[in-house]
């Protein structure tokens, strides 16, 4: 099983499919290509998966040649726990994204099937970065990954899209830049003449040296995830981006940041992590509420959306610093159902802004009524998004804050107060869209059709079915967060009373 | 006597920069930096005395050559320039700003 | 003692051309000035025992490159000349800041360094100027002098490809030419045939000798009006042509 | 006594079987929203048939539970791992659970058999029923659970089944924000239980009951209390109790039949539940967090009382009332093992007289056009004949009428409460007499007196499917208490499940408090009939004194949420989005705006003169040339 080499096949797959796409002359033929390339992934991903064991070593499906030999760059690629289930979130999201966009490119002059092909360059893109294992890599995929969805918002999304698409790229790139700089003196510092992650832990000694290097690992991450304050591109992507593409990006893309900070900062530079943790935790903290309550006073949907996924990533980051077993965890798990709950949350406010034309809440009202599945589904995902029990963010928010609290107490409360603040939102808006009296504007809306069936109902089936039984998931993550800690050199805080055993 | 061909040199050289400052016609301004490149010369001549070897007097002539290269392709394109706007002077041709 | 006169006087020469050409508002003066320049030069590098180059310096320069001066300066236009008035702000007081700067700076430079007494090229040249630089071009040099060369065609080339203009429309056929003289010829009365050469059906093909039609009578197209009205004041003119010159006086 | 040993379940029997008890209704919930309009036909059938299903589960199980030896009566079934290292799903199979799910299954099934009559001619009946079985799944799993993580699950899930029910009606502007405020107080709540949860997991590293309970003495005293304070944050959302009643009003902008079983019978009592099950843990008797149970029990009980006096909206009546009998059982739960029993006698009863009291209101509101006006009925009782008997026989019990249902518990309660605590007691007493006031004030307003409808309503009585359920549940409204108190059957019952007191109660029929309950009751009905009997209603609402609107406009509640919270709140949201518009991403733009502008500015040095540009590079080599030399004569 160990000789086949998946990722290379995933991404070789990808990107081949993107080539093949873009040469088509038809562009139905092209969407049902890539929709075939694209369920080929996951299908290989899938079968990928079920090799995998999770009491195995760290890292499987290695593949390591050499790059640049003189400095020590390889192309290696492998996959943990933590890395698999986000590479497995991609794999699912992009054929859902494919058949979610089927109409979306058509709008501009731009050319439809280069949005499909951009859209299998960037799956290609997401898998390379979370495979990586040789920090060069792992940055050339990071800077790499902004040029499709450059191009994705740029030249298919709405009225203000260049705005949107220029300050994302800036805004990532500054983020980049810091990480260069970091990655090049990290080698330095090293001195191992090697790029590949597993030399690089513990490597860094000197604690001015680490904090420096974490820095420049961390901010890029936390521009990526995004973090309170470096939020503000986030909104403005997210609102211009095709539906599509902004599940892309809050859905998958922001994870890289997020799974950054446990992969790269957390391990390459532990006591500058310890060092960090109030700062990350007081601004997790922030990012929670904050978000959340300017998410309250949004009126346009997808600001909205976008606004509650910065309260959500602030969990995420929270849980990661937090440096307990289960928070890292309930963090790893958070970014897969968020990515899956933004995704459908996205996807349907997708649907009905096409339907409608328009972003703004206000010019919605009673769609219930004329709309009954599309509302169902549009209040799942949101009840998804407020974090239900019986759907899957549940049990990732409640596993961050229950194991936060084992360290932070205060500011798990506090954190714990987005769970109230969530319920506003979510509800407030599908109050205003979905209920009341049906607005003239809509009388006429249709309802879901077949294919957007298909595009919402396996994601609302695995939230539901996460959301029950999180076990399959959590076995994979557990195993590789836990030696993440364990490079980290932290160990859960004992329960205050012994629970005698066997009771 | 170095000495002395240097700063006339140099003195050229100053001369032939203000001209190339100052005047507008592009024809004129050409014979300015003509100017400036005999001056460049003169110290290359002066050089190669000095050291005693004629690797100066080789550069030169290879200035020269350049010189007379450069002549021709410059004064086609002031004659293409004129030939299109009726007009030599170097000011007129500024569409390529800010 | 030869040499410092010889540099002294050149040097007041060439440097006053220089600051004739830059001020003189006439571009053919300023070509001029410029080859007293060149020539000035070239005896300076014949004084430095630089023979060949003298001969290049007048060849090549003064030669080759000012009549191509001259040529563009008819082109554009000989008596164009410019107007002084600078029209950029503070560009000519700057420009004469900075030229008098570089200037004394690098003079006073070159006056602070001591300079061995000069090597002189006695015995690089004992074989001849040109032999000694032949050997260098021809082997250190070697490389660069070939792409010299490759620069020289492209700069013929470039020349010939700028200078060249495009032509836009079909080139008009002698049958188009020909109804086209006959139209204007209809409409405006402008005879259709070529205009007569001086001195056609004359004695003499001299350009104050006007032309003769068939009938004997004088082409007043060919009648030249400068070299008339001279006769006419010299009182040497033939009468014929003086009749023609009276009808258009009038 | 202690609580019994939480035993792992050996398999077999009835007990491994409960989880169809959840999965059943579950099952057809899922079956009746994913099978859509295809399954409109016979939906309804579907859900009651589930919900009938659930209880003969519950039933087999209770059966198996009593054959069983009290010490043996509590058995945990392990379902499978939820969260590894964190929670499973399990049922923990007790009398206490045993008792709720009878309940819920019981009344949830006579509430679903009364729909539809009562839905018949709602387009939607459907998706009613779906709703109304995942809601009694949602409430098993909450009582079934053996941990808090899934007790939480249920928790939230009857929040989600009432914010859906409550918002069915959706196209009423009125009803959707009534379903947003009721799940957004109730998270305000849930914030309690989640933070308890967490510092449970902190000090005892598990949330499983069978692990907390026993070694919840280990914690420290302030943790203990902090626990419990928390856990009643919880129960006070869910169960409408001061300061986080506000909800429950409104919610009675959901049909009828929801508010019967959601608002009354089943949901609401969901914190007296919790409280009563991490009694013996965390609210053992005497301690500080028991005290601030019994002092919310009887603020609210007085409140809800108070409220109850001045509605003139049938159900926002029976809602204040319903406000004040969870405080009575609140107040029971507060004060340790003796009042559990109590409390949970009062729930159940309370349980099926309110379900009888709101199913009896809802039919008069299906004979009278929707109309919920009291002022607008009057003299139904000829009319309405089975509606006026079984709201007649809810109301004795529910005001303490002799031998009926409410005067066993509800007198149970106040005499342990006397014994507890003197002051809280006759507080109890009188909200008694309150309640007399505004029970007979509601019978009076609606079923005496000239009839002050207008002429567009025909009332009529409702169809067999509706009037079967009132009569079922009056039957047990009236005998339920005496069975339930008598002899302490429901005491010993439970006492596995919550332990008991040292001494057993006996019942005095003749107490003074007692005495002085019924003498109370007797005057506040006195005075109703006396206001409303004897003299004409008024159809249009008089204004009313100071203290009369007091209590109409719940006291102020609203009033004060929104002077505390929501307008503060409004307030600190636009400040946040401007905050966020001008002042980060302001920061932001106008970095780029500053260096768009002056490099703008800088441009203009372009000027496109050849000559500016010689200039500029003849300035450098001026100045280098000046550098040359400085630096040559260094």
């Amino acid at each position: 099983m160990t000789a086949i080499p998946w990722l290379s096949i995933l991404m070789g797959v990808s990107v081949l499919g993107a080539l093949g796409v873009s040469f088509l002359k038809n562009d139905k033929l092209a969407k049902q290509a890539t929709l075939g390339v694209s369920l080929l992934v996951l299908v290989l991903a899938v079968v990928m998966t079920v090799g995998f064991s999770p009491n195995g070593d760290r890292f499987q499906y290695a593949e390591t040649y050499d790059w640049i030999p003189s400095f020590g760059v390889h192309y290696a690629v492998a996959v943990d726990g933590v890395a698999l289930v986000l590479i497995l979130l991609s794999a699912v999201l992009v054929p859902i994204v494919v058949l979610a966009s089927w109409h979306d490119a058509e709008q501009g002059k731009r050319s439809v099937r280069t949005y499909f092909a951009l859209l299998l360059v960037l799956e290609a893109m997401m898998i390379g970065v979370f495979a990586a294992t040789d920090v060069f890599l792992f940055y050339v995929f990071f800077e790499a990954m902004l040029i499709p969805m450059y191009f994705m918002i740029g030249s298919y999304g709405g009225a203000q899209r260049s705005y949107a698409a220029v300050k994302f790229l800036l805004y990532s790139l500054f983020g980049g830049l810091l990480m260069l700089v970091a990655v090049i003196a990290l080698y330095n510092v090293a001195d191992k003449n090697s790029f590949l992650f597993p030399d690089l832990i513990g490597a860094v000694t000197d604690p001015t040296t680490q904090k420096w290097l974490f820095l420049g690992f961390f901010v890029a991450f936390a521009i990526k995830a995004p973090l309170w304050p470096v939020h503000t591109w986030l909104p403005d992507a997210a609102a211009q981006a095709p539906a599509g593409a902004a599940v892309l990006l809050v859905g998958v893309l922001d994870k890289v940041g997020t799974y950054g900070m446990l992969r790269f900062c957390l391990e390459l530079f532990p006591d500058a992590a310890k060092w960090a943790t109030p700062v990350v935790i007081a601004l997790s903290v922030i990012g929670i509420v904050y978000g959340a309550i300017v998410a309250i006073g949004q009126t346009d949907i997808k600001r909205l959306i976008a606004y509650t996924s910065i309260s959500h990533f602030g969990f995420i980051t929270m849980g990661v610093f937090a440096m307990t077993t289960t928070a890292a965890s309930g963090a790893t798990l958070y970014m897969v159902n968020h990515g899956f709950s933004t995704g459908v949350l996205f996807l349907v406010a997708g649907f009905l802004i096409y339907r409608r034309g328009s972003q703004f809440i206000a010019d919605y009202g009673g769609v219930q009524k004329v709309a009954p599945l599309l509302a169902g589904a549009f209040l799942i995902a949101g009840l998804s998004g407020l974090s239900l029990p019986g759907l899957s963010t549940f049990v990732s928010e409640f596993m961050v804050l229950l194991g936060t609290f084992e360290r932070y107490a205060v500011p798990a409360i506090i954190g714990t107060t987005g769970v109230i603040l969530a319920a506003i939102y979510i509800l407030w808006m599908y109050q205003r869209t979905m209920n009341g009296p049906t607005a003239e504007s809509v009388a006429e809306m249709k309802d879901l059709n077949g294919r957007e069936r298909w595009v919402v109902a396996p994601l609302i089936a695995l939230i539901v079915v996460l959301g029950f039984f999180p076990k399959p998931l959590l076995d994979v993550i557990n195993p590789a967060v836990k030696e993440s800690l364990v490079n980290v050199k932290v160990t859960d805080p004992a329960p205050v009373v012994a629970v005698k055993e066997g009771q | 006597m170095t000495t002395h061909y240097l700063v006339l040199s140099a003195l050229l050289f100053a001369i032939g920069g203000i001209g190339v400052l100052v005047r507008r016609n592009a024809i004129v301004v050409f014979m300015c930096v003509e100017l400036m490149l005999n001056a460049c010369n003169l110290a290359f001549v002066t050089f190669a005395r000095q050291n005693g070897n004629v690797d100066g007097q080789v550069i030169a002539f290879f200035v020269m050559i350049v010189a007379a290269a450069e002549v021709v392709i410059g004064l086609a394109i002031i004659v293409t320039i004129f030939r299109t706007r009726r007009s030599a002077s170097v000011d007129d041709a500024s569409l390529l700003k800010y | 003692m030869g040499e410092t006169i010889t540099f002294w006087v050149l040097a007041v020469v060439s440097v006053s051309a220089a600051l004739g050409l830059v001020f003189s508002r006439k571009a053919v003066y300023c070509a001029l000035m410029l080859g007293v320049v060149m020539l000035s030069l070239a005896v300076l590098y014949a004084v430095q025992d630089a023979p060949f180059l003298a001969a290049v310096q007048i060849i090549v320069y003064t030669g080759a490159v000012m009549m191509l001066f001259l040529f563009v300066l008819m082109l554009v236009g000989v008596d164009s000349s410019d107007s002084l008035v600078e029209t950029i702000r503070g560009q000519r007081f700057w420009a004469i800041v900075a030229g008098l700067a570089f200037a004394a700076l690098v003079a006073l430079g070159i006056g602070n360094v001591v300079f061995a007494p000069a090597t002189g090229l006695g015995a690089v040249n004992a074989a001849g100027n040109v032999p000694s630089l032949a050997e260098l071009i021809f082997t250190r040099y070697v490389f660069a002098f070939e792409v010299t060369s490759a620069l020289l065609i492209t700069a013929a080339l470039g020349a010939m490809v700028l200078a060249h203009r495009e032509r836009l429309e079909q080139r008009a056929t002698q049958r188009e030419l020909s109804r086209e003289r006959f139209v204007k010829y209809g409409e405006e009365g402008i005879d259709p045939s070529p205009l007569p050469g001086p001195g056609t059906y004359a004695r003499a093909n001299a350009i104050d000798m006007p032309a003769l039609l068939p009938d004997g009578k004088i082409s007043k197209l060919s009648v030249n009006r400068y070299i008339a009205r001279y006769e006419a004041e010299e009182g040497t003119i033939d009468p014929k042509v003086a009749e023609i010159l009276e009808g258009e006086d009038k | 006594m202690e609580p019994a040993e939480i035993l792992s379940h050996a398999g077999g029997g009835a007990i491994s079987l409960a989880w169809l008890m959840i999965v059943l209704p579950l099952a057809g919930a899922a079956i009746l929203l994913i099978g859509g309009r295809a399954t409109n036909k016979w939906g309804h059938l579907l859900g009651v048939l589930m919900s009938v299903g659930a209880f003969v589960v519950a039933a087999l199980v209770f059966l198996q539970l009593i054959g069983l030896d009290p010490a043996q009566r509590r058995q945990s079934v392990n379902l499978y791992e939820f969260i590894p290292g964190v929670a499973n799903i399990g049922l923990l199979i007790d009398p206490l659970s045993i008792s709720f799910c009878l309940l819920i299954t019981f009344v949830g099934s006579l509430i679903h058999v009364y729909s539809i009559g009562y839905m018949s001619h709602d387009p939607d009946r459907r998706r009613f029923f779906a709703y109304l079985n995942l809601f009694v799944a949602a409430m098993l799993l909450l009582v079934l659970a053996d941990n808090y993580v899934a007790l939480f699950i249920g928790w939230e899930g009857v929040g989600l089944a009432s914010y859906l029910l409550i918002g069915f009606w959706q196209y009423k502007p009125s009803a959707a924000v009534a379903a947003k405020k009721a799940f957004v107080v109730n998270r305000v709540g849930d914030f309690g239980l989640l933070v308890a949860m967490f510092l449970i997991f902190a000090q005892f590293g598990t949330l499983s009951y069978a692990e907390v309970f026993p070694n919840a003495a280990q914690a420290s005293q302030g943790v203990q209390t902090a626990i419990g304070l928390l856990l009643l944050l919880g129960a006070c959302g869910k169960s409408a109790q001061l300061p986080l009643q506000s909800w429950l009003l409104d919610a009675m902008e959901g049909p009828t039949p929801v508010s019967a079983l959601i608002h009354a019978a089943t949901m609401v009592t969901a914190g007296v539940y919790l409280v009563v099950r991490s009694g013996a843990a965390f609210f053992p008797e005497g301690s500080t967090a028991g005290l601030v149970v019994t002092i919310v029990g009887v603020a609210t009980l007085l409140a809800g009382a108070i409220i109850g006096t001045a509605k003139d909206d049938i159900k926002k009546g029976l809602a204040g009332s319903t406000m004040s009998q969870i405080g009575y059982m609140m107040l029971a739960a507060g004060i340790g093992p003796a009042g559990y029993a109590f409390a949970i006698a009062h729930l159940i009863t309370h349980g099926f007289f309110k379900a009888d009291l709101f199913l009896g209101a809802g039919s008069v509101m299906h004979a009278m056009n929707d109309e919920v006006d009291m002022r607008r009925y009057g003299g139904l009782r000829k009319l309405l004949p089975i509606t006026f008997v079984t709201f007649f026989i809810g109301y004795l019990a529910i005001i303490g009428f002799p031998l009926l249902s409410g005067y066993f518990t509800k007198d149970g309660i106040i005499e342990s409460v006397m014994h507890h605590n003197a002051i809280l007691g006759w507080l109890a007493v009188l909200g008694a007499g309150i309640t007399g006031f505004y029970m007979t004030r509601m019978v009076v307003m609606t079923f005496f007196g000239p009839k002050r409808w207008d002429e567009k309503a025909h009332p009529h009585e409702s169809p067999a499917v509706m009037t079967w359920p009132l009569i079922i549940l009056s039957v047990f409204s009236v005998g339920l208490g005496a069975y339930l108190i008598l002899s302490n059957r429901l005491l010993v019952f439970l006492a596995p499940a919550v332990g008991q007191p040292a001494e057993l109660p006996v019942f005095h029929p003749f107490s003074v408090p007692g005495l002085t309950t019924l003498a109370l009751v007797a005057v506040g009905a006195g005075i109703a009939i006396a206001k409303y009997g004897r003299s004409e209603v008024p159809v249009v609402q008089p204004r009313g004194s100071f203290l009369t609107v007091f209590a109409r406009r719940d006291l102020y509640g609203d009033a004060l949420n929104e002077a505390l919270f929501m307008r503060p709140g409004q307030w600190l949201t636009r400040l946040a989005v401007f905050f966020d518009n001008r002042g980060i991403d302001g920061v932001v733009n106008g970095l780029a705006a500053g260096v768009g502008g002056s490099s703008g500015r800088l441009r203009k040095i372009q000027t496109g003169y050849v000559r500016s540009y010689a200039l500029s590079i003849f300035v450098g080599a001026a100045v280098l040339a000046g550098a040359w030399f400085v630096v040559g004569t260094l």
